[in-house]
This record gives C-alpha cells, structure tokens and sequence, in this order.
C-alpha cells in the first residue's frame, strides 16, 4: 500500500478545505491506506481549543479533530515552525499528535509515497 | 466629502501590513472580521479605534484584545459612519 | 439607514457568505432597513437550486429566503456571473432548451444597472466576501 | 507512468481548473498515461450541466469531456462536495424528486474511496488548486 | 448621484473579481454615475504589458483595460505604493491614469460616497 | 523513501518566504505556475533547480529568469521525481 500524508493547510472556517482533509484523512484510515495528517501553515488554527462554529452554523471542526483517534486517524503532528510564526503556544492548543520541528517535517515529507496539500 | 470611515478586515494577514496608517486615519474605525480576528497582534495607528466581531471570535476560539461587537452592534456602527470599506492583505501589505 | 449589500462569497468555501446573511438579519431586526441584496462572482452560488447543506450546518438560501420575504427585500444575481455558473431562471431554461431552472426564488436574474440604482438608493453599502 | 490527479478548484474563480485540465490533455499526448481524475470541494463546479462560459473562454467541461473519451478516463466528483454544491446525478435526482440531473456527463459522483484506490495505482498524484 | 470608487485589488487571472471590477466600473460609466477605478494591491499587476490570456483560454483583461476609454470610465489612477511593494516599475507597464502616492489614495478614498473593493 | 521531490507553487508570495529552505532540499525542483509566476525575486536554496509554466508567465506578461517548460515538459519533470508536493503561502510564510 502507498502511504499518503495530508497537509492540512487551512483555516478551520476560511474554506471548505480543512474540513476536506479530514474527510479524506478518515477515509484512508477506514480503507487501511497508511495516511498521516500534519497541520502546517494556517491550519495550526483549526486547534485553537474551545472553537464553537455552531456560532455561524457551520460544523464544529474541534469536534471533528477530537473524534479523529475513533476514526483510527493515528498519526497526526503539528509543526512547530507554523506555531512560532503565528505566536502560538503549543500548550493552549489542542493537540491532535506530537510537534515536529522543521527537519522532521522534511523527513516526513519525504517519508511518503504521495502528499496532499488541503 | 470627508468624514469617518468604518475599515471591514475580513482575512488573515500573512505578515505585518506595512500600509495600515496609510488606509487607517484618526477618527477611523476597523472592524476584524471573518479569519481576520485572527489577526490579534495588529497595532492600530493613533486615533484608530478597534473591534472584532463577537461571533467569528467564538467561532474560531480567538479572545479579543478589543471590544467585541454583536451583528446588531455592527450594524449600529456601519450607519454611524460615512462610508464602509472592506480591505484585504494585498491591499494592506 | 438604508443598506445596500454586494455579495461576491460562495457560501461553499467562504465565511463572508454567513457575515452578509447575518448583517442582513441583523438589520432587518434593527431601526435599519436593506434596499437590495445584488450577489456578484461566486457570491450567486447561494441561489443554486439543488444545493442542499450538510445537515450540521446552517441553510443559507433559506434564511435569505426568510429575510427577503420578512422585509420584501430583492435578492438579484449578477446575470453575467450566473450564467457563466449554470444558474438560470425559468424563462432563461426554456429559451436555451434546458430541462428546469437551476435558480431558487426568489431569487432573480438582473444586470449591474440594478445594483447601481440599489447604491444611489442606498444610504451605506458593504461589500462582503473580496478575495485576498 | 500513471498519473491521478486531485482537482479541488473552480473554474469560475481558479486558474487552477486551467492548469489541471492542460496537464492532463498533456498527459494524453505522452507516453504517460492518467487513471484518474478526482474534484473534491469547489473542483466540482466544472461539471455543472448548464454552466455556459462566456463567449471569449475556454469550455473547460468540453475539453475535460474530450480528454476523457480519448483516453477512457474516469472523471468523479466527491459525492458529499457535489452535493452541498448542488450537483446530482440522475438516480439522485430523481431519489429526491428533481425535475433534472445537474451533472454533465461524462463526470459522476463517487466516494473518497475511489480517489484512495486510483492513489494506490497511479505513480505519482498531483494536486490542484489549494487555497492559500 | 453618488459617486463610488471602485478598488481593484486582485490579480488579473487569479479569481473572477478583476474582471467584475472592469464590469461594474464600465456598467456605472454607462449609467453617468461618477465612477473611479483605482488600482492597488494585486491589481497593479493587471497593467503588465504583453499578457495573453488566451494561452489559457481566458479572456485578454488587457484588452478590456484598454477599452476603459471608450466605455467612458475616464478616471482611472494607479497607487505608488503597490508598484514599490512588488518592485514594478511605472514606465514597465501599460498605465491606465495617473499614479497617487498613499495621501492622495486616502483623499481619494475620502471623497467617494460608496467604496466598492474587488 | 527518500529521493526527489518536485513542488508546485501555484500562489503569489505575499511576503519574503522564511521557509523556503525548511521545504525545499539540494535536489528538489521548484515549479512556479499560475499567479505563482509572480514570485520573480525567490533567491532558491543551493541545490534547487527553479523552473516556470511557460503558458503562466505569457499569460500574464512576466518575463521569467528561471527555465521556462511547456505543459509537456511539465509532465515530463512530474514523471522524473518521485513526489509532486503543492506549497502555498501559508506553508512557505
């Protein structure tokens, strides 16, 4: 099987895409497709804890990312270089994997058959 | 002619815009909407008063530095003013 | 105060879609009134008959449906930009020999001229939905 | 060499849609060859039946249509993405009482699952149109 | 009659809005509403000299620009600033009016009655 | 594992991109297309071959420094890798 990484690049609420990343991440894990999710770029702010999309009517991604694990969706980082940039702090987020620095995403990246970017 | 001007920021900056004193005057408001709550770090020009929109901030999770505003509240301020601009990162870089 | 709105956001991939809804609704709970709501580029997307939201998320034709019904308030497409898009009305289906029409009501087909005499109506305008 | 390709971009707003229809009517004419071509999220808007292009554009549908008969190749849309966006197939249409399917053919709809199975056979996947 | 500026701030192929920029703009001309179209931001870009959109089957919005002329949408300027930004030289490109430097964009932007952003 | 990698920038750099470096290794190959044609004054990591969509950069009137490719020759490049990675501006900010 070729293994596939997701960067999830997005917005949580700017397009339709974050939510596509991880519709297509949970598809993989279902299908047994050997699939990483790395949150990179502005998709760091889809974990942003106590998010409440129902505010606009629109679907709540914590809850999504939460669920995530259930969905056998194992592997999941986030990058550091993505954090600092933005001023983020890593412990007032809500942590989906461990942090990769940029080397190690490098390695990821390289690490994968095929690479999606949402 | 003349008169205040309400600035709608409704996207992520992706870096530190150069030109905010150039759009943003004193007696001017700007409003952070949309992914532009987001941008959390902005300084506002002298006289330039800030706000962001109280439901996009909930949505996304984001504290306000600045006093958040409800729909009815936004509309308030869009007729309190003379004219209403919506600004962009290109605009702004 | 008159409003009038420019929508140019796809409610499939925009958030300005829900901002302009929600000003709309806003307004018409206010002091306030709407003179017309003209959608523009991927803003007419909102009017296409089929779409049907995931059943966690809010309907947007429908609220605007409501607002425009509450304040009989007109909801104009940029002509240009539906078709280009496959939004068409009855009398445009037929003309061209399609099987239905792909538009909503109550929203409507109208050219730019409709939107300039919204904004000499108008008190204030707002454009939602600029891309970056 | 296999090439599937994920398209995630609309025409109407995205040269994107431009450059994955090229490459792949690039592809044709190699050595090369495509198993798949997927539309996820706005990408889906290119199969909208009664999208008309004004005058002085290109018909993406129409080329993509062509591609796929020269090479007999599958074009799919997400089935959730086409949905929310207002695009249904006949069955589906007539599943929920539409007077017509709003999908060109030779596109159709289908789950993430067939994109999942054209990545295990294609050799490389490209993807366009991301936001950014 | 209310006058309105419209800003166009996009690039020329990048999304639709450019080319609905120049719509309006001739549509108001059309209609005698006082009309100025500004370019800033991405929109410089639109006055590269030398485009071709029909190599990619889209329409030629350099064509478009200079028909402003004719369609009667005679105030057209420029801002300095965006050139700078994106190390554009004025004489490189194909001007459509007169270049403003920031204070003369905010007078502009000051005397309109309805600002429209594209 | 390992081996080469072709990325596709296919978005205008609002900004100066800090990392360019972190992304794109001696080897790779960078192909700017769309309004990605725009970014002219990217200086490549060492190692890192640059090329434009020539139809991109005609259709805009940019002049490109870097080698331009037709859409076959793009197909070829995407063959001779073994992955094509999209960057965007978020990733590369």
């Amino acid at each position: 099987m070729k293994s596939v990484l997701i960067i999830s690049q997005s917005t949580p609420y700017g397009r339709s895409s974050a939510a596509e990343a991880l519709d297509t991440a949970m598809a993989a894990a279902a299908l047994d497709v050997p699939v990483t999710l790395l949150f990179d770029g502005d998709g760091v702010l889809q974990l942003l804890p106590e998010q409440a999309g129902s505010e606009l009517g629109v679907r709540n991604l914590s809850q999504v990312l939460e669920a995530l694990p259930a969905f056998e969706v194992e592997r999941c980082f986030v990058a550091t270089p993505a954090l600092a940039q933005r001023s983020l702090s890593p412990d007032t987020l809500a942590l989906p994997g461990p942090l990769l620095d940029a080397e190690a995403v490098a390695a990821l990246l390289r690490s994968a058959d095929v690479v999606l970017t949402y | 002619m003349g008169g205040s001007t309400l600035f709608l920021l409704p996207l992520r900056l992706p870096a530190p815009p150069r030109r905010l004193g150039e759009w943003l005057r004193p007696g001017d408001q700007l409003l952070l909407l949309e992914d532009g709550v987001y941008n959390l770090a902005l300084s506002l020009p002298e006289g330039v008063k800030g706000f962001t929109l109280a439901a996009d901030c909930m949505a996304r999770g984001v504290e306000s530095p600045w006093p958040m505003l409800d729909d009815i509240a936004f509309v308030g301020l869009a007729a309190s003013v003379d004219r209403v601009v919506t600004l962009t990162p290109s605009l702004l870089a | 105060m008159r409003f009038a709105l420019l929508v140019q956001a796809d409610p499939a991939h925009s958030p300005s879609a829900i901002s302009a809804l929600r000003f709309a609704e806003a307004v018409a709970t206010s002091e306030h009134s709407l003179v017309g709501v003209f959608f523009q580029g991927d803003g007419v997307q909102v009017a296409q008959h089929f779409r049907r939201p995931p059943r966690d998320e809010s309907d947007l034709q429908a609220r605007w449906a409501k607002v425009s019904e509450d304040c009989t308030l007109p909801l104009q497409l940029c002509v240009a930009s539906a078709l280009r898009r496959g939004l068409v009305d009855s009398p445009e289906a037929e003309r061209v020999g399609f099987e239905a029409a792909t538009l909503a009501p109550p929203f409507e087909l109208a050219g730019l001229a409709t939107f300039l005499a919204q904004m000499q109506t108008a008190d204030r305008v707002l454009t939602f939905g600029v891309a970056s």
